[in-house]
């Protein structure tokens, strides 16, 4: 049983001009210990979907239908039914969601220490010995000095520090599911490789399932173990990770493979998708990548395209051209999409 | 061929509550007509301080800055202005870098009106309307009358290149001009700043921590890596990618995730003496890089500093291990 | 995506947190000390120029007073030795000895004797009045700052609701109301039309007769008589405070550590205490420091309204009967007053805000 | 509608465009009832103050005969201690409390944006001079003073009383002007305007400016209903010489001839203190409004 699964999750923003429709018909599913990638650009809709995940939608925005179904020891409960305490003990010992380090998650007039007391004391945990020697433990396990790190206030630690406490302190009731927002954006490369690093390692040895979402292709490569690619609130292509590098089938997924130049290895034919992101507030009917879409034809503007299975296992892309997608990309073989356009 | 625009061993300090801050440390560098280069390197690096050096907009604290062989900040009045229009800045921010309250015409048509590049409406709607053209903006009509809100992040940025583009600068420093915009039209970007450079001999300095977007933009041109202040590489862009002189650069492309999941799991990892990153207030003696770098040898680097020496190969690097090993006579050329 | 943004910015990043932030706790407080000193430096030179320099000043009016009492019998240089004595200063002396001497006078907290009674020296007479205003205006700050904090973040947290727009526009329409038209309201209507407050028992700061000490009927007494001026001091201020601290929350509720806290689990109470609370009430703090001087300043015409014996109402006396001494020792020792109580609501901000522990965070 | 709206727009444009704007800005403030009553309260006491005057006739003709009449046809508000009309009074009692209410903000006004923009343009030595005073200036007790300032050089003319009243209400808004622009100074588009050389005059009026007009003019009115605040505050307190007749000066003759404690006399001491509070009230709600349409997200009011 996947430890998540999510059902047709719509998600609308109440503006002045009526509902935004930033999440739509969301499906996709989360096994144990397996690493998920939730890959979008700005108007994607990818940190609506997780901050979702765990009802936090902030104050105008409205969940309109779908499923959110967390199993726990072959029990499963649907998220959006749990009442106001089960809701806030679900959160952080069963999901925690650890923000992007740039941003202030940190209440700055108060100590590291005093917010992981706070944490500890809101789950029952009320002998503070206890949660001091949770704290070290957790922040040994994230390769920094308890001693200094906990005294300190947040505004006196580095990015890369900071990111580090974040997901030690989303370890302290080991939860089941972690939930990362960008975990590496705003970092500078050899800090972001070692956040990398240790999450591979925390993963290895806690065992949790891990949500990230990111607009940067390769966190995913490096991480992910299935990715999803979203457009304009829907998913557009799901698939396990070299399905998604090497063969891709829906032309979003495509053009944003080939958008990213590498470092290593030939650089290809680079190329931009043509166009501007979408507008939500004024979406085309039919398929919303249409206007971008080089293999677009009348069809696609007729109707929202569903997710289709495609010809490699537990992979589906939300495209009706997804063979002429093949065809064009030629061989299977695990060479990047940009040589295989060259 | 002599260089048009020049950094010789240029510093600037900072002094704030805390100390006395070196953010550039007598950086050198050179630039041709047409040459679009990068400058690489972390934050706290100095590369958006050396990129507001170039331009003129920050005077150094050390060193000269040359323009057409003349010492910049010794020249007065209308030389100075023709400097200071001659380079332009392209900024980071889609959001901050246009006026919210002013139309991309009056945006783009205040600098012509003012160097009397259009002296009537009809003159000035045609020139903007030209402009918008050239950097993709079409049709020019549906974006004069637009306000800076109305417009994507992609979109801004090319209004702000046109707007440096009234001036017929000689060289564009892009800040960080394409960390800010979506992934996927970010190389029709640094596809318009290469045909700038291409078709208008413009010369190009992009600033970027993103040495993927270094090494597309600079792939016919050089990269130069920068930590804490110094110049540590400067080579050409394959060579640098494909065999870092510097252990600085080599730790940062071994560190670099790549959009492949093959090549960015089987990448072998430089691992650094340390991860802390030194202080600007007190730097490291030497090459501020030794407490970090695998290579670094006491008594040597922890005590010289090291300068930007020519290695084979048109290159320069800033390591008494790397120049040594790499130009004694018994050097063995590796693959 | 890198944060490298201007020059200035960089410095924040690799600077070893603990040291830096050491000198900033020592260098802001040097600073706030400083500058009260300053303000209360500016203030008696501005008085002492004001009484000594300017044309047609009392010191002139003085004597020329004198020469007539004494229908022409005393010569001009006469009328200036006893003026001497009355404003305690020499007189002929140069004007930069005259000041110096006032200086230290001042220091010695002698400024002089009242041209009236005499005998009594300035301060006492000052510090006879100015507790009462101390306790009345203090009274009705801090209630109006405790009430309007509540009100404000309740405002805030039930945004758009009745009751936000009752309270924060009752409030603010309140407070835009100068307080003395308020007072003259309130004898107009609950006193003189309708008889529920006799209000002319309230005069004075408490019963004559009755027995100073900390007994619980003095202290009743105090609060009877000082329940009109700290009414009016409360109503002046509420709308401020609500209305700020509603904005503060209201910019709080929006921040990443808020939604960080819910993620984690936190109860309600905790995060509207010690995430936006603390936060959202920051800048009020110091805005507690500058509306200090301002309500001191107001509490003149309250004071003479209800007849309620303050150091604003000595002042006005002073100010008719022409004692300058009494006029230049209240504005000194106000401002002595208020500065004081500004350097301690600083410091006190710098202690509740870590990131910067810079006393003077005055708003703006 | 492809017309480009020129940089230097035609006459007719530039009426069209303050007519839309108008339109706009009325349309944006019908949404907020309180602000939109504040904004007729304004319109209604400047006609009442400066164009009521030139179709009423003045009336001084003290009767004794009907002291402290109640309100009647003859006299809707009644008389005073002298027989004189109530209402009439009013009518010609705004005039000059709203003159210098509005010349001690323009001097106010005039000195934070001057000093605040040069403190935060030039920068170094002169900014923090400018930032000492200004801090200096802040912490006074400013009525106490102007108590002291005005029995000593007892201002009469409105000019010596607006400034008096100006001098002492600049320092909070200075210090706002100075952050304001510090900010904006360090804006992207500022820099870049500085690249393109396009000189400081338009960097001024054209970059920085624009954005801070609704700005000042929400402080502009803060600044009117502290200047009346403080007038009619030395005047009740009898501290200035009374000349003429206004709002003030009523008061202060009616509080001086016992008409707060006569039930017949409540007229005369209500309507100048209606009068007041009402222009304050209309004031605040006003600019209220105008800080929540321009700035929403401001934090803390004035």
């Amino acid at each position: 049983m996947p430890v998540l699964s999510v059902r047709d999750l719509s998600i609308d923003y109440i503006t002045r001009k009526g509902p935004v429709h930033a999440v739509r018909d969301v499906s996709f599913e989360l096994e144990k210990s397996e690493t998920l990638a939730i890959i979008g650009e700005s108007g994607s809709g990818k940190t609506t979907l997780a901050v979702g995940l765990i009802r936090l939608s902030p104050r105008g925005t409205k969940v309109t239908k779908g499923e959110i179904l967390y199993t726990k020891n072959g029990l499963t409960t649907d998220i959006r039914t749990l009442d106001e305490d089960d809701l806030r003990e679900y959160r952080w010992a069963e999901a925690a969601m650890v923000f992007q380090a740039a941003l202030n998650s940190f209440n700055p007039v108060i100590t590291i220490w005093e917010q992981f007391l706070d944490t500890a004391r809101a789950h029952g945990m009320k002998d503070r010995q206890k949660v001091r020697d949770r704290a070290d433990e957790l922040l040994e396990l994230v390769h920094l000095d308890a001693k200094r790190v906990l005294p300190a206030f947040p505004h006196e630690l580095s990015g890369g520090m900071k990111q580090r406490v974040l997901i030690a302190l989303s370890l302290m009731l080991e939860p089941q599911l972690v939930i990362l927002d960008e975990p590496t954006t705003a970092l500078d490369i050899l800090t972001q490789r070692s956040i990398i690093d240790l999450l591979k390692q925390l993963r290895e040895r806690l065992g949790f399932s891990m949500i990230f979402i990111s607009h940067d292709l390769s966190i995913a490569a490096e991480l992910a173990d299935r990715m999803i690619t979203m457009y304009a609130g829907r998913v557009v292509e799901a698939a396990n990770v070299d399905d998604m590098f090497y063969r891709p089938r829906h032309p979003y997924s495509v053009g944003l493979l080939r958008a990213v130049p590498r470092v290593s290895g030939a650089l290809g034919s680079v190329a931009s998708i043509p166009g501007s992101p979408p507008d939500l507030m004024r979406l085309p009917v039919g398929c919303s990548y249409a206007p971008r879409c080089p293999y677009a034809i009348d069809a696609c503007r007729a109707a929202d395209p569903p997710l289709v299975p495609v010809d490699t296992p537990r992979h589906e892309a939300a495209c009706i051209r997804w063979k002429h997608v093949a065809e064009v990309l030629g061989s299977n073989a695990e060479v990047p999409v940009a040589e295989k356009l060259a | 061929m002599n260089a048009l625009i020049e950094l010789d061993h240029v510093s600037r300090t900072f002094t704030t509550p805390a100390g006395v801050i070196t953010a550039v440390d007598s950086v050198s560098l050179a630039l041709g007509q047409g040459e679009a280069m990068c400058l690489v390197g972390e934050s706290g690096c100095g590369k958006t301080t050396t990129g507001r050096l170039l331009t003129g907009l920050l005077r150094p604290t050390g060193g000269r800055l040359l323009y057409e062989g003349k010492d910049v900040w010794l020249t007065k009045g209308a030389d100075l202005a023709r400097f200071r229009r001659a380079v332009q800045l392209v900024h980071q921010d889609p959001y901050a870098s246009l006026n919210p309250t002013r139309t991309v015409f009056q945006t783009l048509s205040a600098p012509l009106f003012r160097h009397k590049k259009a002296n009537s409406q009809r003159q000035a709607l045609s020139a903007v309307t030209e402009l918008l053209q050239r950097v993709d903006l079409s049709p020019p009509e549906n974006f004069i009358a637009k306000y800076p809100h109305q417009l994507s992040g992609g979109q801004r940025q090319r209004v702000a290149i046109a707007r440096a583009l009234t001036v017929d600068p000689k060289v564009i420093v892009a800040d960080e001009a394409v960390s800010m915009v979506d992934v996927s039209i970010r190389i029709s970007l640094l596809n318009l700043l290469l045909a700038l450079a291409k078709e208008f001999s413009v010369t190009i300095v992009l600033i970027t921590h993103d040495l993927a977007v270094a090494r597309y933009f600079a792939s016919r041109g050089r990269i130069g890596v920068m930590y804490l202040g110094r110049m540590v590489e400067l080579a050409d862009t394959e060579a640098l990618v494909t065999d870092p002189a510097h252990p600085y650069s080599a730790a940062l492309i071994a560190a670099i995730p790549e959009a492949d999941p093959d090549i960015t799991r089987s990448k072998t990892r430089v691992e650094l003496r340390s991860a802390e990153i030194p202080s600007l207030l007190r730097l490291p003696p030497g090459c501020s890089f030794h407490p970090r770098c695998p290579l670094a040898e006491a008594g040597l680097c922890d005590v010289l500093v090291p300068e930007l020496l020519p290695i084979p190969g048109t290159r320069e690097v800033a390591c008494h291990v790397a120049v040594r090993e790499r130009t004694s006579e018994r050097a063995v050329v590796t693959a | 995506m890198t944060t490298a943004v201007a020059a200035k910015s960089q410095v924040r990043i690799a600077v070893n947190p603990r040291r830096y932030l050491g000198d900033a706790w020592r260098h802001p407080i040097a600073r706030a000390v400083l500058k009260a000193f300053l303000t209360i430096w500016v203030t008696t030179t501005l008085t002492f120029l004001l009484i000594r320099l300017m044309p047609g000043s009392p010191v002139e009016l003085k004597i020329d007073e004198l020469i007539q009492t004494s229908n022409g019998s005393l010569s001009y240089e006469e009328a200036k030795a006893i003026a001497s004595s009355l404003f305690a200063i020499n007189l002929n002396a140069p004007i930069h000895e005259q000041y110096f001497s006032f200086i230290w006078n001042l220091l010695h907290l002698d400024i002089g004797s009242s041209f009236l009674s005499s005998g009594t020296s300035v301060t006492s007479i000052i510090l006879s009045v100015l507790p009462w205003t101390l306790f009345s205006v203090g009274t009705g700050l801090l209630l109006s700052f405790v009430v309007g904090i509540g009100l404000g973040l309740l405002a805030a947290y039930r945004r758009d609701s009745l009751l936000d727009r009752v309270v924060s526009t009752g409030g603010s329409l309140v407070s835009s109301i100068p307080n003395y038209l308020i007072a003259l309201m309130m004898i107009l209507f609950l006193g003189v039309q309708t008889h529920l407050i006799n209000f002319t028992s309230m005069r004075g700061a408490y019963t004559p007769g009755m027995v100073p000490g900390f007994t619980l009927a003095f202290i009743g007494d105090l609060f009877y008589h000082a329940s009109l001026p700290i009414t009016i001091y409360f109503l002046t201020q509420i709308g401020h405070w609500i209305l700020s601290m509603r904005s503060a929350t209201l910019s709080a509720l929006e921040e990443d550590y808020v939604t960080a806290a819910r993620a984690r689990g936190l109860s309600d109470g905790r995060i509207r205490t010690a995430y936006v609370g603390r936060n959202a009430v920051l800048p009020l703090v110091t805005q507690l420091a500058i509306s200090v001087g301002f309500i001191v300043g107001g509490a003149a015409i309250i004071e003479q309204i209800f007849a309620y014996q303050g150091v604003g109402l000595r002042l006005l006396a002073a100010v008719t009967q022409r004692d300058y001494p009494v006029i230049q020792g209240i504005v000194m020792l106000t401002t002595i007053a208020v500065v004081v109580a500004n350097l301690a609501a600083d410091l006190l901000y710098s202690k509740l805000d870590p990131r910067i522990g810079r006393a003077g965070g005055a708003a703006g | 509608m492809t017309t480009a709206i020129l940089a230097r727009p035609t006459f007719g444009q530039r009426l069209l465009g303050m007519w839309l704007s108008a339109a706009g800005f009325l349309r944006l403030l019908s949404q907020r009832p309180v602000g939109l009553i504040g904004f007729i309260g304004i319109v209604f006491f400047l006609l009442l103050a400066f164009v009521a005057p030139l179709f009423v006739p003045f009336q001084n003709d003290p009767s004794l005969v009907d002291i402290y009449q109640t309100p009647s046809p003859a006299h809707p508000l009644g008389t005073d201690f002298q027989g004189k009309d109530v209402l009439n009074q009013i009518v010609f009692g705004g005039r000059d409390i709203l003159t210098v209410a509005i010349l001690a903000a323009l001097v106010s006004t005039l000195i934070a944006i001057t000093f605040g923009s040069i403190a935060a343009v030039v920068g170094g030595k002169v900014d923090s001079t400018i930032l000492a005073i200004t801090d200096v200036v802040l912490t006074l007790p400013k009525l106490i003073l102007l108590i002291a300032v005005a029995a000593i050089l007892r201002p009469t003319g409105f000019l010596f009383l607006a400034v008096l009243l100006g001098a002492l209400q600049w320092s909070s808004l200075l210090r706002q002007i100075r952050s304001q622009v510090l900010s904006l100074k360090e804006r992207d588009y500022v820099e870049a305007a500085r690249s393109l050389d396009l000189g400081i005059v338009h960097i001024v009026f054209r970059e920085i400016l624009p954005t801070m007009r609704s700005y000042i003019a929400i402080h502009f009115i803060f600044a009117m209903t502290e200047a009346m605040y403080a007038q009619v505050f030395i005047v009740i307190l009898g501290l200035v010489p009374v000349s003429g007749s206004n709002w003030g000066i009523m008061l202060y003759f009616a509080q001086g001839q016992g008409a707060l404690y006569f039930r017949d006399s409540i007229w005369y001491i209500l309507s100048p203190i209606l009068a007041i509070s009402l222009v304050q009230l209309s004031l605040v709600s006003f600019a209220s409004a105008l800080e929540d349409i321009f700035n929403p997200r401001l934090r803390g009011s004035a």
